[in-house]
């Protein structure tokens, strides 16, 4: 009897509390989207999954001693797993229409006003009675609106990661979106004449161009702004394995081995900060929302910027492809195809969006370190 | 920190924060072409044609893709 | 003349003791078995070496400063290694022929029997002198009737580090004698007519079955056994990544690069346990009895509840499949197919025979957790 | 513990034990079933034979290797 | 005002020094060696961005808490990188040519000849005002003679990790100088009859003697020397997974994968340690010097044992292959090779070359042994 | 130290250590030698003809599978 009542309690149906059954569902619920619409999977299975495991009572598997915990020391509270994603990301970017055409940057720039549009949205939020946010946390929150997942969660681990969960799952999820919430938003922008604006072929980029490209934004990251530096630096290292063409062995590595290890060790990590102490909290329906908003607002500030750029350059620039300085890599370069050839079935922008696409990317890398060197302590 | 003050610290976060993004990228855009003036001073581009948007489906024209996909595949199976 | 002296002292031959010699003359055997006879090449080939470099005077590359003790402390007292090899185990199978066919589970829980047998066997042991088992030790011991590797590894880290090395060599050894053992207890138990049933084919499985199968598994583990949710949990989410057909790479990357590395780096660890203090005891001696054991009485009893099934189906069920239940994959499974041929030579019975083998992979899986929670501290 | 505590110990585990083994796979075997009732009500397999051993060399059909090398490839486009 | 002065302050361009310059400079000229001249380029590159990354300013990368200086820590302090590059390098070479002729072992010994005169070298130096090597120092320098990446980091790690950048970059600058450092040397100390010499074939070695030869190696090391059983260990290793035909899974992961992964890692960490403070000195000068003496007398001393064997062997042998002796496979077997074709169009000597270099491997893993037991603390 | 009895004990070093690597390599050829008689013994070579050295120039034989041999043996050779 005594032996018996033992076993019972040593079971997960007594021990189990509305919370954990809860974030087990919301697990499954992230599984689903990443296998059912396609939600980036490569990230929200093993979250999804990571979330079970971690929520499984007694068992203690996202705990300090438990798997997934050691996993998330080693990884994450290091900065290591994103960075080292974040030289996977370089390894399989090609720079080249962003270096074909270095204005696009600025497409880039303008389309990171949605992070730190969201940050004056978070601390706006503190005026409701249940929010705390505190600057650090309205920062982790606002990179959301970069649209880079590595980046969101290395500024999260730093900045807040109490709330990194929520953080990691609301940027992956609306970077899935994107294709819903972009094309109103670029629709609404533009007039249909903007939109059928054929854009001039890109220029070949030679190979040299290709291997001082890493240097150059390392250069200016080093000596302006040292805080975004391991990001711009990985980035960098990353892309010159790719382009210097002598260590084919090692960009294979950085390409394969390495990013599929640790999007596995990644998504697992982050799926034991999925816990309801920190996820089935106020702070997170706020998180969503302003995720939602940053997406938005970065997307009509680069349309935006797009427009500013078809004036000055005559009638060039194509305004649609403003919307791809989001980064999101390389969706939204897509949406912004798909909506250019819904006006016009020969007009193909997805070339000339890659630029601003990847500027999205060295953006977010910089707006990361900007609100690290500013708000870490 | 009061909400206001936090506010008056975002808004000033707002306004540096995109001051240094735009002046970051902006140098940027002048030392790529700088880059490449003198990329393409010292290493002309052997003329292969202009890097063109691809003439159909993003995703690929097959034949290439497929050609990828094998010589992809069977370094695959060296490791 | 001093710096001579000095010189000798360093030599591993003026510090070589007799145990280490019998050592690395074992870590020899197993290397030879792994080669000349295929005994589980890919882990008694690290196993031997391990043993080999660890044996080695003066060097310490097992010791708490040297490589394979350091990778011990990090992978395999941390229980990390054996749970990513199970992630790559259930990224390897293929669980169709139990979801066509969910009866055969029982086959494999009866052949579980094997485990507790032998751990009473390994108390009874106690009471010739000499023998001084604690419930740990026997229930680490009895594990080996599990038929699997890494859940051998795992519980025995937890359990009874000291006999790991032991429990390792003898769980792969006689996995690898599954073609010998199982045969003649097969044959003696079953009649000619039982062998020579033909089962009905296999249903087909749908995709979402095999997606709901790893949540299935993994919930009733989370409830009932949480303390077999590292085990169950990395193996369901290896086959999710399996099956779900959206994270190729992550599937990829589960099923060679990380189960290569690891089954190099754990196969040495477990070597650096094979010290002649651990090793060249009595109580080695009663494992490998004890061992030999459990696999026969598993699969005996996995035979026993095959005929069973046999009778309760109206015979159509071949109780020879039974065998299968130990798990051992897919060694057993051939087995059964084997000498189902020897009866009938157009009777195949490798796929009736999947059902039950990896059924045996859960079963033995949920007595580890049975043990894990009852004995551990 | 003396030898025969531990034994009576050993006995209750092999009791225990065995009962949870099969009650935790028995349950498994109805809740298998109960699974794949309700997903062939979602989803209906469609009709693609028997699930067979494998015809032939399983290394072999080229075409089954473009197949496999284009969905890495496109798996590959992936972060 | 306050604000702006805190930015500027946080601006590596205010925090940047001279050193950090020049050393960001000396990243870049590795760099650029490594992809216009392809020296060493695997190396290289990543060395050189290491060194770049880690002397940006305020960022910290290399330091204690950044990500080079935690990989460092993880996987150069512990010893662990290079020993799994030198499993790596075991599987990847083919010991054939060495068993089919063991007499070419005298050359690679003959070679080694490099690192105990460039040890004398080192402690000669210090009669110079300005140095101040420790026996450590000396022996750690005297390494790069042994022409051999990984077992130079891997003595440098635990006896003069200050100079182990230095070191490092010397070894692999000089092992892709080797096309032209010793040509001239091998012309000098022959004379054309002896270039001209054509060698009789070797005889082929069957799988057996390939499958024994790691563990006869291993043996003699564990009697003799057990200093070198790490790094003569994970060479033998890689090579029996190499040979013995039955874990091809695991031989590829240690000669792709792991060694992938590794280099990678590997070359960032040794980047770190190309700070200003420890290359800007006049030690690296004279480590500069030091090595390319190594290499000169390495080279003379494999010739010049060359011609002894010439004449013992009443001709048979040609002395050129001598210089194949200091490792740096297989650059130097194909310098041979180049050398031979020069005087005699038909006269291949790759496969004979091959011999000492590879025994040249064994050759230095053994004398960083002995100075490891002799100088280690 | 100072520097002349660094410079002693290394002029040790070099006597002791060469003393070493050269005993070590002189063992390890008569150890080979035995062991390759023995293993000739156990398990004579299946006649394959002698292993030669290339044929051509080893630099570039046009054969495609020779070609890809030295592909993936200079994939192979580079650590
Ligand atoms: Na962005
Ligand atoms: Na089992
Ligand atoms: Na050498």
């Amino acid at each position: 009897m005594d032996q018996l009542l033992k076993l019972w309690q040593s079971m997960g149906i007594a021990n189990m509390d509305l919370g954990q059954v809860l974030m087990m569902a919301v697990g499954c619920g992230l599984i689903y989207l990443a296998i059912a619409k396609k939600f980036e999977p490569l990230l929200l299975v093993p979250i999804g999954f990571g979330a079970l495991l971690s929520n499984i009572p007694v068992a203690g598997i996202g705990g300090p001693d438990g798997m997934i915990g050691m996993i998330y020391t080693v990884g994450v509270e290091t900065g290591i797993f994103p960075l080292l994603i974040f030289m996977g990301v370089g390894a399989l970017t090609d720079f080249g229409a962003l270096i074909a055409r270095p204005s696009t940057l600025l497409l880039g720039a303008a389309a990171q006003f949605g992070i730190f549009a969201t940050l004056i949205g978070a601390v706006l939020l503190n005026f409701i009675p249940g929010f705390e946010f505190t600057l650090q946390d309205a920062s982790a929150i606002a990179i959301i609106g970069g649209a880079d997942g590595p980046t969101a969660i290395f500024l999260a681990s730093r900045l807040a990661p109490d709330l990194l969960g929520a953080i990691a799952v609301a940027a992956y999820s609306y970077m899935a979106l994107v294709p819903i919430i972009q094309p109103p938003i670029m629709r609404a922008l533009t007039t249909r004449e903007e939109r059928r604006v054929v854009m001039q072929q890109l220029r070949p980029v030679s190979q040299l161009e290709r291997i001082l490209f890493p240097f150059v934004v390392l250069l200016l990251c080093a000596l302006l702004l040292p805080s975004a530096a391991p990001l711009i630096g990985m980035l960098t290292f990353g892309n010159l394995l790719r382009e210097c063409g002598v260590v084919e062995r090692l960009s294979r590595a950085a390409q394969n081995e390495i990013i599929n290890i640790v999007t596995i060790m990644l998504g697992l990590a982050i799926g034991s900060k999925l816990s309801a102490d920190n996820f089935l909290a106020l702070e997170t329906l706020g998180i969503l929302v302003l995720g939602a908003l940053a997406f938005c607002i970065g997307t009509a500030c680069g349309v935006l910027m797009g427009k500013v750029m078809h004036r000055a350059t005559g009638g060039k620039v194509n305004p649609l492809i403003g919307a791809a300085g989001v980064s999101a890599v390389p969706m939204a370069a897509r949406v912004v195809n798909r909506v250019g050839l819904e006006e016009d079935h020969h007009n193909f922008l997805l070339m000339h969006a890659m630029g601003p696409n990847v500027a999205g990317v060295i953006g977010s890398a910089v707006a990361a370190g900007v609100l690290l060197a500013l708000t870490g302590t | 920190m009061s909400e206001m003050t936090l506010l008056t610290e975002s808004l000033r976060l707002l306004l540096i924060g995109m001051g240094i993004v735009f002046s970051f990228l902006l140098l940027l855009v002048g030392i790529l072409r700088l880059m490449s003036w003198l990329a393409l001073r010292l290493a002309p581009v052997p003329q292969t044609g202009p890097l063109s948007p691809p003439a159909a489906d993003p995703d690929g024209p097959p034949i290439a893709a497929i050609a990828a996909a094998i010589a992809r595949y069977r370094a695959g199976r060296r490791r």
